[in-house]
C-alpha cells in the first residue's frame, strides 16, 4: 500500500494505513516491505473472495427477482449463507479427468486463468491510499494481464479433447480477440487526456469540480461518455457475460470449455470469471468514473474507499441487469458488432478525444463551438455505423462454428 | 549478474527448445508463450517496464492466440505426421547450422571487449517514451502505425480470399 | 562474463534456437514461430544495450523494442493470413510443397 | 462590450437549426418548414438585439469577438459589426426569412430545401462580420455549395447548367482572390482585416508587397480584384449572373440578388478599398468605364429580353453596377487637389443605401416574376401573359408598387440612392454621372415594357383564363418588403443614421498612402 | 391664418385621401371619393389661408426647413415655402381640382375602378401641391416624379386598352428624359453650391449671395454654370410642359379619362414646368449679368417656347378628335407661357397659367360632357348639333373658347395673352417670337371656332351624337363654376389695375392707362377677330352634313392637312430613330453578352479542356510508350535472374545462416575492420 496519510485527512480515510502500521510497525525494515505486500495480497484476496461468494448470491437473486421467483432463500437469513454452501459442495465433489485430455493442460488452465484475474488486481486504486502496486504503465500491465487469460480459456478448452469444449475456445478465441482491439481503444483516449498510464495518476487527473458542480471525471466529456459506452461492452464480451456469453453458451455447447470440468476446478473457473468482471468494473471506474473521487465536493468526507465501492458496485449490478435482460446474440453478430461497429467507433473517438485536448484552450462562442463539434463527431459516426450495422443482416454463414 | 537473471534465461531458453523440438504443435505453441513470457520477465528484471508488458500484450495476447487459431483452422490430426527420412536429415542439418551461428556469436560476444557499465538500470518513464515516440520518433511512429494498417488489412484479404465456392458458405 | 556478455549469449542462444526451428520444421507455423524467436532474440540485445552499454538517449533501447514489437505483430499477422492462404489452396501447410513460386 | 458573444450566435443559430434539421430524417414537411423558418427569423431577432445597443456614432468594431485560432498562422476568431455589417446583416435577417416563406409550398423535400438556405443564410452572415480572412473566406466559399445545390436541385430545367456555371465562375474569382491573399499573408504575416487595412492606409502594405517582388503589389491587388468583381458582378464578368438568377428557385432567386451579390459589393467596400487604395486609384479611371458598361449595357440588354427572371437578373447588373460606379468616382478623386469629402459621403452613403434597397426592391421583384411564373404553369416569358392588372389587381399593386420601387421613383426606397449616388459621382467624376443617366431611363423603359406587356391590355396568354390574385402566403412575403419600401422612401435616414458617422470618417480621410 | 410650418398640410390632405383610397376595397366608393373631395375641399381652405397670409407680405419669402437626414458633415434638408406665386398656384391648384373631382363623381359613375381612380387623383393633387409647396428642389423634383406617376397611372387608368398603356408608358418615357436632365441639374447644383433650398437665410439658391458666386463660374467651354445648369433644369421643364421636342406625349395623354385630361394634361401638371422656370426664375437670369456669353438660358426657353407655341396651334387646326384639339392647343398655350418666362416676364407668364388653368379646365370639362353624353364618342366629324341637347355645356364650352381664343375685354384669356404679347413686343434680342405669338393668336381663334363648329353647330352626324343629352347636375355646376372663372379673373391683372402683378412681384406695379400701347392691343383685337371670322367663314356658315365629307382645308390642300393630321409626323420620326437607336444599343448590349463575353469565357473554358486533352494525349503517348519500353527489358533481366529462385523457403533460409556464418567468420578470423 502506498505513501503515509496527511494527518488533516479524516480517521476513517486513514483507517486502513492506520491498520496496516499497526500490524507490521514492529517489523524490521526489509521484512515490513514484504509484509506490508502479503497483507496487501491477503486483503485484496479476502475483500474479492467475499464479494466473489456475495455476487453470486446476488445475481441468483437478481435474476430471480427478474424473472419473478425468489431465488436461493433456503440457507441462513434469505439464503446468506447460499454461497458457503455452494463452496462447500464444490470443493467435496469429484473431480474427473477425461481420459483422452491433455491431463497436464487440463490441470493448468483454471489455475492459470485463476492466477491471471487475480494479478489484475494488483494496479487498481481502491482508495485514496489503497493503492496495492504502483506502476508507472499500470494500464497496460493491466490490460496485458487480462489479454493472457485468453489463452487461459483456449488451454481449458482444448485440454478437455471434447467437440463442444473446442468448438468454445474457438469461439472465445475469436471473441476475445475481436473485444480486446476496442476495449484497449476506448482508454487511449483517456491516456492522451491524462498523459498518464499509471491508474492513480488518472484518477488524480479526474479532482476537480467544474463550478463546484461537475465532477472531472472523463465520462463527462463527450469522447468521455463513449469511451465508457465502449469500454463496457466490450468488458461484458471480455468476461465473457451475457449477452456475449457464447463460449459457454449452455443451450448450443452444454457449458463451453467448462464441459469437462467438475468439482473445484470448476470453482476456480467460476471465480475467475467474477474476478474478471471485479476487475474489469474497478478499470472502468478508474478510468472513466473518477476513481475513488467523491461526486461532490459536499461528499467529500465520506472516505474515498466508499465511494470506489459504491461506483464498483453499481456496475457490477449494471452487469447483473443486463445479463438478465438481453438476449445471447450470434457469433457473427458478435464479431460484426467489434469490428463493424465498435473498433470504427473506438478510432473516431480517439480523434474526438485529440480534437478536445487541442482546443482546450478555446473560449467563449469557441467552446461551444468545441462541444458542438465533439457532439457530431461522437453521434454522427454512431449513427452511421449504426444503421450499417442493423441493414441488410444477411442469412447466417455458418463458417467457424 | 544474479540468479534471477540465469533463472530467467534459463526457462527461456529451456521452454524454447522444447516448443522448437515438440511433436504436439499446440504444446509447442504453448510453450512458446511461456518463452516470451520469459523475455518479458528478461525486460522486468533490466527495468523496461513498458516492453515488458507490451511484449507480454502483444505476445502473449494477441500473437499466441492467432497462432492458435491458425494452428486449428490449419489442423488436420491432432499430432503433426512423423518426420519422414527427409525431415531428419533435414532436421540434422538444421541443428548444425544452427550450432555453427551460435558457435560464431558467442565466440564474437567472448573475443569482443564488452565494459558493462555497473550502474543502475537507467530510468525511463512512460511520459519520457510517449515524448520520445511523439518528438523525434514521431515520423517512424507514423511509418509503423500505416504498417500496421496495411498488414491488418492485407491480413484480412489473404486470409479471406475470394468467397465465391466455399462450401460452408452455403447452407 | 560481465552481466552485459551473459545477456548478449542469452540473446544468441536464443536466437539460435529460433534458428534451429525455422530450419527443421516443415510447419509453417512452426517456422514462423522459429523466426518469432530470432526476432525476440534482437529484441533481448536492445535491451541489454539500454541497460548496460554506454549511456546514450535515456529511452532509445526501449524505444526500438516497441517498434519491433509492432513490427513483429504485422508480420506474424501477415504470415499467418499467407499460412491460411496456402493451406486454402493446397490443404497442406508443409513449408516443402509451397514451392510454386520458383523461377 | 456584450458579454453575449452575439455576432457568434447571428452566425451560427441558422447553423445550428440546418444541423437540427439534418438530425431529424423523418420530420414532415409543415415541421421542418416551420423548423426552418423559426431559426432564420433568429438572425433578424439577434439583429435588432445588437441594433438595440449598436452606437452609430462610433466609428470603430462593435461587439467585437476575438479569440485565439491557429496560433501557427496568427489567426484569430474575430468578428465584429460596424454601420456597414449591420446594414448588410439586417439585411440577410430582413430577406432570408421572406425567401423561405416564398420558397413554402412550392418546394420538394422542404427540410432538406431548409437546411440548405440555413446553411447559406449562416455564411452569407459569416461573410458580413467575420474580420478575418482566414475565416472569412471559409464562409465565402462555405455560401458556394449550398448555393449550387439550391439552384442544381430545385432550379429550372437549365438549372444544372447554370449551377454549375456558377460555381466553375465563382470559384474562378475566389482562386485569384485565395491567391492574393496568400501573397499577403506571405508578405505581412496577418490576415486580420483591421490590421491589413491599417498597413494599407499608410501604403505599408504596397511596400511589404513589393518586398516579394516587382510586379506583386499589382499582381494581388489584381488577383483580390477579380475575385469581387465577379461576385458582384462587375460588368463584363456578368455572364454568370442572368442564367443562374433566372433558373434557380424563386426564393433562391431573391436570396441571391438580395443578398449574395452584396458579398462582393460589401468585398470591395470592407476589403479592396482599405487594402489597396493607391492601387485602386490608379486603376480606377478604367474601372468606371467598366462600371458605366454595367450601367448602360447591363439596362439596355435587359430591355431585349424575353424572360422575365433574365430581365430583372440584369436589372441587377445595371443596380449593382451603380454602387460600384460611386465607389470607382470616390477612388478617382481619392487624394486629388480638390476636397470633395461631401462628394464622397455621398456616394458612399449612396452606395449603401442602394445595396440594401436593391435587396428589397430586387427581393420582390423575383417574388413577382416567381408569382407570375408558377400562376403560368413555369411560363415567365415576357409575351406570356397579358392584362393580368385586371384578373389580379392586388398583385398587380404591389408588383408595381416594386417595379417603381427599382427604377427609382421618390417616395420610394430605390430613389434615395441613386441620387446620393449621382450627386456624389457628379462631384468626383461628373462626365460619368451623365452617362449613367442612360442607364437610368434605360431602366424606366424595361421596366415599363415590362409591366404594359404584363399587366396592361387585354387578358391574354397565362392570364386568359382564371389567374388567381395574391394568397395570404404572397402577402406575407410582399407586404413587408413594399412596406420597407415606402418606409426607406421616406425615412432613409433609418438606414443613413446607422452608417453616417461610419461614412463621416472614410470620407474625410481620402488620403492617398 | 396658416404659416410656412403648416404648409405640408395642404399636400398630405390629399395624400391622406389617396392612402384611405388604396385602402377601401373595390367597393369602397363613396369612402375614396368622399375622403378626396373633403381632403381637396380641405386644401382650398388651407390654401385661401396661405393666400391671405402671403398677401399680408407680399414680398417676403416664408419658409420652414427641415433635416432629411444626415450625410457626412452636413445634412440633407428639405423645406416649405410659402410665397404670392406659392399661394396662388396653391389656390388655383386645389380650386381646379376640387370642381374636377366633383365632375368626376359624374363622369367616372360607371367605372368599375372608381375608387381607384380617386385614389390616384388625390395622389396627384398631393404630389402637384407638393412641388408647389416645397423649399427644396429636392422635395420639388421628389414631388415632381410622383406627379409623374401619378399621370403615368392615369392615363393608362383604362389599362385594358393597349392604346391607353403605350400612352401611359410613352408619357412617362418622354417626361422622363427630361427628368434626367432635370436631375443633372440638380446634381449639379448641389455640388456647385452645396446646397438645394430655394431660400435659406442668404444661403439658398435662389438668394443673390448664391447666385452671384454662381455666375461667375464659367465652363472650358465658355458657357457660365448657372447657364448650363438652368438648361438641364429646363429639359425637366420642357418634358413637362411638353415643350418641344418633348410635346410628342401630351397629345397621346389624352387616352386618359377626361377629367385626367382636363386636371393634369391641361390645367395642372403640365403647368408644373412653367412653375418650375418661375420658382427658379432668378437662377435663369442669373447669367443675364454675363453679357458676353454665348448663350443665355432664358434666350433657349423663349425659343423653344416661340417654337411650341407656333407648332402645337398648327397642329391644332387639322386634328378631328375633340381631345387632341384641346391637347395641341394646350401645348401652344404652354409654348406662349414659356415665351413669357423667357422674355423675361414670369409674371406674365404665371397670369396666363392662372387663367388658362380656368378656360382649359372648362373646355376639357366641357368635352367630357360632350363626350360623356355622345357615349365616349370624341370625333368631331361624328357629332354636331349639340347645342340643342346641351345647352348648358355649350354656353359654358363657349365661355372657354372665347376666353381661350382671346376674345377682347370681357375674357380672362385675352388679358393674360395680352401680358404676354406685350412682353414679347418688348424683347429686345429678338422679334421672332414676337411674330410667332401673333400667327398663333389668329389659328387659336381659327381652330377654336371650328371646334366649337364642328360639335355643336348643324345636325347630328352620328347616333350616338343624336341621343346625346344634357349631362347630370354634378357635372354641369363645376362648368358653371369654371365659366365664373374663366371670365371673372382676367380682371385681377388687367393694365389698369395689376393687382396680380404687383402682388406677384412684392412690388407695387404702376397702372397704365388701357390704351397705352393700344396699338399692340388694336392689333392683336384684329388678329383675333381674323381668326374667328375665318373659322366661321370655313366651319360656321356651311355646317359639315355627314361624318365622312372632308374638310374644306383638307380638300384645298390635302397633304399639307394629312402633314399637319398625323402631327407633323413628330411620333414616325423619334419611331424611326430613337426607338431604333434605343432597339439597336439594346441588341448590342444582348448580342454583347451572349456571344461576345460568353464566347469568351467559353473560348476558356475549352482552352481548359483541350489543355487537358493534350495533357493525356501526351501522356499515353510519349511517357508510357517509353516507359512500356524501358520495363520490357527489366522483365528479360528478371526472367533471367528467376532462375536462382527455388521456391525452398528453407533452402533460402539456411542459405542466410551459412553465408552469415561464413562472413562472420571472415570478420572474425579475417581481422577484417
Amino acid at each position: 500500500m502506498s505513501a503515509a496519510a496527511t494527518t488533516s485527512e479524516s480517521f476513517l480515510e486513514r483507517a486502513p494505513l492506520l491498520l496496516r502500521d499497526a500490524v507490521t510497525g514492529f517489523l524490521p525494515e526489509p521484512a515490513r516491505w514484504l509484509a506490508n505486500s502479503l497483507l496487501s495480497i491477503v486483503a485484496v484476496l479476502a475483500v474479492f473472495g467475499l464479494l466473489f461468494a456475495f455476487l453470486t448470491l446476488a445475481e441468483r437473486k437478481i435474476l430471480g427477482r427478474v424473472q419473478n421467483r425468489p431465488g436461493p432463500n433456503r440457507t441462513g437469513w434469505f439464503g446468506l449463507l447460499q454461497p458457503f454452501a455452494d463452496g462447500i459442495k464444490m470443493l467435496t465433489k469429484e473431480d474427473i479427468v477425461p481420459r483422452a485430455a491433455d491431463q497436464l493442460l487440463h490441470f493448468l488452465a483454471p489455475v492459470t486463468l485463476l492466477a491471471l484475474s487475480i494479478l489484475t488486481f494488483a494496479v487498481i486504486p481502491y482508495g485514496r491510499h489503497l493503492v496495492p502496486v504502483e506502476l508507472d504503465s499500470a494500464v497496460l500491465y493491466f490490460f496485458a494481464a487480462g489479454a493472457a487469460t485468453e489463452l487461459a480459456i483456449f488451454m481449458a478448452g482444448w485440454a478437455s479433447h471434447n467437440k463442444y469444449a473446442l468448438l468454445a475456445a474457438m469461439r472465445a478465441l475469436a471473441q476475445l480477440i475481436s473485444y480486446e482491439l476496442p476495449l484497449l481503444l476506448s482508454f487511449v483516449p483517456v491516456v492522451l487526456a491524462t498523459g498518464t498510464l499509471s491508474t492513480t495518476g488518472i484518477v488524480a487527473a479526474q479532482g476537480g469540480w467544474k463550478w463546484h458542480l461537475i465532477p472531472h471525471w472523463i465520462v463527462f466529456t463527450p469522447w468521455g461518455a463513449a469511451g465508457f459506452a465502449i469500454f463496457m461492452v466490450s468488458a461484458l464480451a471480455e468476461s465473457n457475460r451475457s449477452p456475449f456469453d457464447l463460449p459457454e453458451a449452455e443451450s448450443e455447447l452444454i457449458a463451453g470449455h467448462l464441459t469437462e470440468y467438475s468439482g473445484f476446478k470448476y470453482a476456480l473457473f467460476f471465480m475467475a470469471e467474477y474476478f474478471g468482471m471485479c476487475a474489469l468494473s474497478g478499470m472502468a471506474v478508474t478510468l472513466f468514473l473518477g476513481g475513488w473521487q467523491a461526486p461532490l465536493p459536499v461528499l467529500e468526507f465520506i472516505p474515498s474507499y466508499v465511494w470506489f465501492a459504491g461506483k464498483l458496485l453499481t456496475l457490477l449490478l449494471g452487469f447483473i441487469w443486463i445479463r438478465a435482460t438481453l438476449p445471447r446474440l450470434r457469433i457473427d453478430q458478435l464479431t460484426r458488432l467489434a469490428w463493424k461497429f465498435l473498433v470504427p467507433l473506438a478510432l473516431v473517438n480517439l480523434g474526438t478525444a485529440a480534437f478536445w485536448s487541442l482546443t482546450s484552450a478555446w473560449s467563449g462562442p469557441l467552446q461551444l463551438l468545441r462541444w458542438a463539434v465533439a457532439l457530431v463527431l461522437v453521434a454522427g459516426p454512431f449513427l452511421l455505423l449504426g444503421r450499417g450495422l442493423t441493414a441488410g443482416l444477411g442469412p447466417r454463414t455458418y463458417r467457424y462454428a | 549478474m544474479n540468479a534471477v537473471l540465469i533463472l530467467i534465461a534459463l526457462v527461456t531458453v529451456g521452454t524454447a527448445i522444447a516448443a522448437m523440438a515438440g511433436r504436439n504443435l499446440l504444446h509447442s505453441v504453448l510453450l512458446l508463450a511461456l518463452a516470451w513470457t520469459g523475455v518479458a520477465a528478461f525486460y522486468l528484471w533490466a527495468g523496461a517496464e513498458f516492453a515488458a508488458f507490451a511484449q507480454v500484450l502483444v505476445y502473449v495476447g494477441a500473437i499466441s492466440m492467432v497462432v492458435l487459431f491458425a494452428v486449428l483452422l490449419t489442423r488436420r490430426s491432432r499430432d503433426e505426421a512423423a518426420p519422414g527420412p527427409a525431415g531428419q536429415s533435414r532436421a540434422l542439418s538444421a541443428v548444425m547450422a544452427a550450432a555453427a551461428v551460435a558457435g560464431v556469436l558467442v565466440g564474437a560476444i567472448l573475443r569482443s571487449p564488452l565494459a558493462a557499465s555497473p550502474g543502475p538500470a537507467p530510468a525511463v518513464t512512460v511520459r519520457q517514451l510517449g515524448a520520445e515516440l511523439m518528438g523525434p520518433y514521431a515520423a517512424a511512429l507514423l511509418a509503423v502505425g500505416v504498417l500496421l494498417t496495411v498488414a491488418l488489412i492485407g491480413a484480412v484479404v489473404l486470409a479471406a480470399g475470394d468467397r465465391t465456392g466455399q462450401p460452408e458458405d452455403n447452407p | 562474463m560481465s552481466p552485459l556478455q551473459f545477456c548478449l549469449i542469452f540473446s544468441g542462444v536464443l536466437f539460435s534456437v529460433g534458428l534451429a526451428g525455422a530450419l527443421a520444421r516443415s510447419n509453417a507455423i512452426l517456422v514462423l514461430l522459429g523466426i518469432e524467436l530470432m526476432l525476440n532474440a534482437a529484441n533481448l540485445n536492445f535491451i541489454a544495450f539500454w541497460r548496460y552499454g554506454p549511456a546514450s538517449a535515456p529511452a532509445t533501447g526501449v524505444i526500438f523494442v516497441i517498434f519491433s514489437i509492432a513490427v513483429t505483430a504485422a508480420e506474424t499477422a501477415v504470415g499467418l493470413a499467407l499460412v491460411i492462404a496456402i493451406h486454402r489452396h493446397q490443404r497442406s501447410i508443409r513449408l516443402q510443397e509451397a514451392t510454386r513460386l520458383k523461377g | 462590450m456584450n458579454a453575449l458573444p452575439l455576432l457568434s450566435l447571428i452566425i451560427f443559430v441558422p447553423w445550428a437549426g440546418a444541423v437540427l434539421l439534418a438530425c431529424l430524417p423523418r420530420l414532415g414537411a409543415p415541421a421542418s418548414r416551420a423548423l426552418a423558418l423559426g431559426f432564420s427569423l433568429s438572425t433578424l431577432a439577434l439583429t435588432l438585439a445588437a441594433l438595440g445597443s449598436f452606437d452609430p456614432a462610433t466609428t470603430g468594431y462593435q461587439f467585437v469577438e476575438r479569440h485565439d485560432w491557429i496560433r501557427a498562422l496568427h489567426v484569430h476568431y474575430h468578428l465584429g459589426l460596424d454601420g456597414l455589417s449591420l446594414l448588410l446583416v439586417l439585411l440577410t435577417g430582413l430577406l432570408s426569412p421572406l425567401c423561405l416563406l416564398a420558397s413554402w409550398r412550392t418546394v420538394a423535400e422542404a427540410r432538406f430545401f431548409g437546411l440548405l438556405f440555413l446553411l447559406l443564410q449562416g455564411a452569407a452572415l459569416g461573410v458580413f462580420l467575420a474580420l478575418d480572412f482566414f475565416h472569412w473566406f471559409i464562409f465565402w466559399e462555405l455560401s458556394l455549395i449550398p448555393a449550387y445545390f439550391l439552384i442544381r436541385l430545385w432550379g429550372g430545367p437549365g438549372a444544372a447548367r447554370a449551377g454549375y456555371q456558377f460555381v466553375i465562375y465563382t470559384i474562378g474569382g475566389s482562386a485569384f482572390l485565395l491567391l492574393g491573399f496568400a501573397a499577403i499573408f506571405a508578405a505581412t504575416g496577418s490576415l486580420d482585416f483591421v490590421e491589413l487595412s491599417s498597413l494599407g492606409a499608410t501604403g505599408a502594405l504596397g511596400g511589404k508587397l513589393a518586398s516579394l517582388g516587382g510586379i506583386w503589389p499589382q499582381a494581388v491587388f489584381l488577383g483580390v480584384f477579380l475575385g469581387f468583381a465577379v461576385k458582384v458582378p462587375l460588368f463584363p464578368f456578368h455572364t454568370w449572373l442572368p442564367a443562374t438568377y433566372a433558373e434557380a428557385p424563386t426564393g433562391v432567386s431573391m436570396f441571391l440578388t438580395g443578398v449574395m451579390s452584396k458579398m462582393g459589393v460589401y468585398g470591395f467596400i470592407r476589403v479592396l478599398w482599405p487594402l489597396f487604395p493607391g492601387p485602386l486609384h490608379a486603376a480606377a479611371g478604367p474601372l468606371l468605364w467598366f462600371a458605366l458598361g454595367g450601367v448602360v449595357l447591363g439596362a439596355f440588354a435587359a430591355m431585349r429580353q424575353t424572360d422575365l427572371k433574365r430581365m430583372i437578373a440584369y436589372s441587377s447588373v445595371n443596380h449593382l453596377s451603380y454602387c460600384l460606379l460611386a465607389l470607382f468616382a470616390v477612388s478617382v478623386a481619392t487624394g486629388s487637389s480638390r476636397p470633395a469629402s461631401e462628394a464622397a459621403a455621398a456616394a458612399l452613403s449612396g452606395t449603401l443605401l442602394q445595396v440594401f434597397n436593391h435587396g428589397i426592391s430586387a427581393a420582390a421583384l423575383f417574388y413577382c416574376a416567381g408569382v407570375l411564373e408558377s400562376r403560368a404553369g413555369g411560363r415567365r416569358g415576357l409575351n406570356d401573359f397579358g392584362g393580368v392588372r385586371s384578373a389580379a389587381p392586388v398583385f398587380a399593386g404591389l408588383c408595381g408598387i416594386a417595379l417603381f420601387a427599382s427604377l427609382g421613383l421618390p417616395g420610394l426606397n430605390g430613389f434615395v440612392g441613386e441620387f446620393l449616388i449621382f450627386r456624389g459621382v457628379w462631384g468626383l467624376a461628373p462626365w460619368a454621372a451623365a452617362v449613367a443617366c442612360l442607364g437610368l431611363f434605360a431602366t424606366a423603359w424595361f421596366l415599363l415594357t415590362f409591366w404594359q406587356r404584363v399587366f396592361h391590355g387585354p387578358r391574354a396568354g397565362a392570364a386568359a383564363g382564371p389567374f388567381a390574385d395574391l394568397s395570404g402566403l404572397d402577402f406575407a412575403v410582399l407586404v413587408p418588403l413594399v412596406a420597407l419600401m415606402f418606409l426607406l422612401g421616406v425615412l432613409p435616414h433609418l438606414l443613413t443614421g446607422l452608417f453616417n458617422p461610419l461614412i463621416t470618417s472614410w470620407a474625410n480621410h481620402l488620403v492617398l498612402p | 391664418m396658416i404659416d410656412a410650418a403648416h404648409l405640408w398640410l395642404i399636400p398630405a390632405l390629399p395624400l391622406l385621401a389617396a392612402g384611405i383610397g388604396a385602402l377601401t376595397p373595390r367597393s369602397g366608393r363613396r369612402l375614396a371619393s368622399g375622403a378626396a373631395i373633403a381632403a381637396m375641399a380641405g386644401a382650398f381652405l388651407l390654401s385661401c389661408l396661405a393666400l391671405q397670409r402671403a398677401l399680408a407680405d407680399p414680398a417676403a419669402h416664408l419658409y420652414a426647413n427641415f433635416t432629411w437626414f444626415e450625410l457626412g458633415d452636413g445634412a440633407v434638408r428639405l423645406g416649405w415655402l410659402l410665397d404670392p406665386l406659392n399661394a396662388f398656384m396653391c389656390v388655383m391648384v386645389t380650386f381646379v381640382s376640387l370642381l374636377i373631382f366633383i365632375f368626376s363623381l359624374g363622369y367616372m359613375k360607371e367605372d368599375a375602378n372608381f375608387k381607384q381612380f380617386f385614389c390616384f387623383l388625390s395622389l396627384f393633387a398631393a404630389a402637384m401641391l407638393g412641388v408647389i409647396v416645397a423649399n427644396s428642389l429636392l422635395l420639388l423634383f421628389i414631388s415632381w416624379e410622383l406627379v409623374g406617376v401619378a399621370s403615368y397611372l392615369l392615363i393608362g387608368f383604362w389599362f385594358h386598352k393597349p392604346a391607353a398603356a403605350a400612352a401611359a408608358k410613352k408619357a412617362f418615357l418622354t417626361t422622363r428624359i427630361g427628368d434626367l436632365g432635370f436631375l443633372l441639374g440638380l446634381v449639379w447644383l448641389y455640388d456647385a453650391t452645396g446646397s438645394l433650398l430655394l431660400f435659406d437665410g442668404g444661403h439658398g439658391v435662389l438668394e443673390s449671395g448664391v447666385l452671384g458666386d454662381l455666375a461667375t463660374q464659367v465652363l472650358a467651354s465658355g458657357l457660365a454654370v448657372p447657364t448650363a445648369i438652368s438648361l438641364l433644369i429646363f429639359c425637366g421643364a420642357a418634358g413637362k410642359s411638353g415643350q418641344f421636342p418633348l410635346h410628342v406625349w401630351l397629345p397621346d395623354a389624352m387616352e386618359g379619362p377626361t377629367p385626367v385630361s382636363a386636371l393634369i394634361h391641361a390645367a395642372t401638371m403640365v403647368a408644373a414646368g412653367v412653375f418650375l422656370v418661375a420658382r427658379v426664375f432668378p437662377l435663369f437670369a442669373a447669367d443675364q449679368v454675363l453679357a458676353a456669353g454665348p448663350l443665355h438660358a432664358l434666350t433657349v426657353v423663349a425659343a423653344i417656347g416661340a417654337i411650341t407655341a407656333l407648332l402645337g396651334a398648327v397642329i391644332a387646326v387639322a386634328q378631328d378628335d375633340l381631345k387632341r384639339v384641346l391637347a395641341f392647343s394646350t401645348v401652344s398655350q404652354l409654348g406662349y407661357m414659356m415665351l413669357a418666362l423667357g422674355v423675361g416676364s414670369w409674371v406674365g407668364a404665371i397670369f396666363h397659367l392662372l387663367t388658362h388653368a380656368f378656360f382649359k379646365a372648362l373646355l376639357f370639362l366641357g368635352a367630357g360632357s360632350v363626350i360623356h353624353a355622345a357615349h365616349h364618342e370624341q370625333d368631331i366629324r361624328r357629332l354636331g348639333g349639340l347645342s340643342r341637347s346641351m345647352r348648358t355645356t355649350f354656353v359654358t364650352f363657349a365661355v372657354g373658347m372665347m376666353a381661350l381664343a382671346g376674345v377682347p375685354f370681357v375674357f380672362s384669356g385675352f388679358w393674360s395673352k395680352e401680358a404676354i404679347l406685350h412682353a414679347a413686343s418688348e424683347w429686345d434680342v429678338s422679334h421672332l417670337p414676337f411674330y410667332a405669338t401673333l400667327i398663333g393668336v389668329v389659328l387659336t381663334a381659327f381652330y377654336m371656332t371650328r371646334l366649337l363648329c364642328e360639335v355643336f353647330r348643324g345636325a347630328p352626324r352620328s347616333p350616338a351624337a343624336a341621343h346625346a343629352h344634357e349631362s347630370p347636375r354634378v357635372m354641369t355646376i363645376p362648368l358653371a363654376v369654371l365659366a365664373i372663372g374663366a371670365v371673372a379673373l382676367g380682371f385681377l391683372g388687367t393694365p389698369v389695375w395689376p393687382w396680380l402683378q404687383s402682388r406677384l412681384t412684392g412690388t407695387p406695379i404702376p397702372a397704365r392707362p388701357l390704351l397705352e400701347g393700344g396699338g399692340l392691343m388694336g392689333l392683336s383685337i384684329v388678329l383675333v377677330a381674323l381668326g374667328l371670322g375665318a373659322g366661321w367663314a370655313l366651319y360656321g356658315r356651311r355646317v359639315r352634313l355627314t361624318a365622312t365629307a372632308p374638310d374644306p382645308l383638307a380638300a384645298a390642300a390635302p397633304r399639307t392637312w394629312a402633314f399637319l393630321g398625323d402631327r407633323m409626323k413628330f411620333d414616325s420620326l423619334y419611331a424611326a430613330t430613337l426607338v431604333r437607336l434605343n432597339a439597336f444599343v439594346a441588341a448590342l448590349a444582348d448580342f454583347l453578352d451572349r456571344r461576345v463575353w460568353g464566347s469568351a469565357v467559353g473560348f476558356l473554358a475549352r482552352f481548359a479542356e483541350f489543355t487537358g486533352v493534350v495533357n493525356s494525349e501526351f501522356d499515353d503517348g510519349a511517357l508510357n510508350g517509353g516507359f512500356n519500353a524501358a520495363s520490357e527489358d527489366i522483365r528479360r533481366t528478371g526472367r533471367a535472374y528467376s532462375r536462382a529462385q527455388t521456391g525452398e523457403t528453407h533452402g533460402y533460409l539456411r542459405t542466410l545462416a551459412i553465408a552469415f556464418v561464413a562472413l562472420a567468420l571472415l570478420v572474425l578470423l579475417g581481422g577484417v575492420r
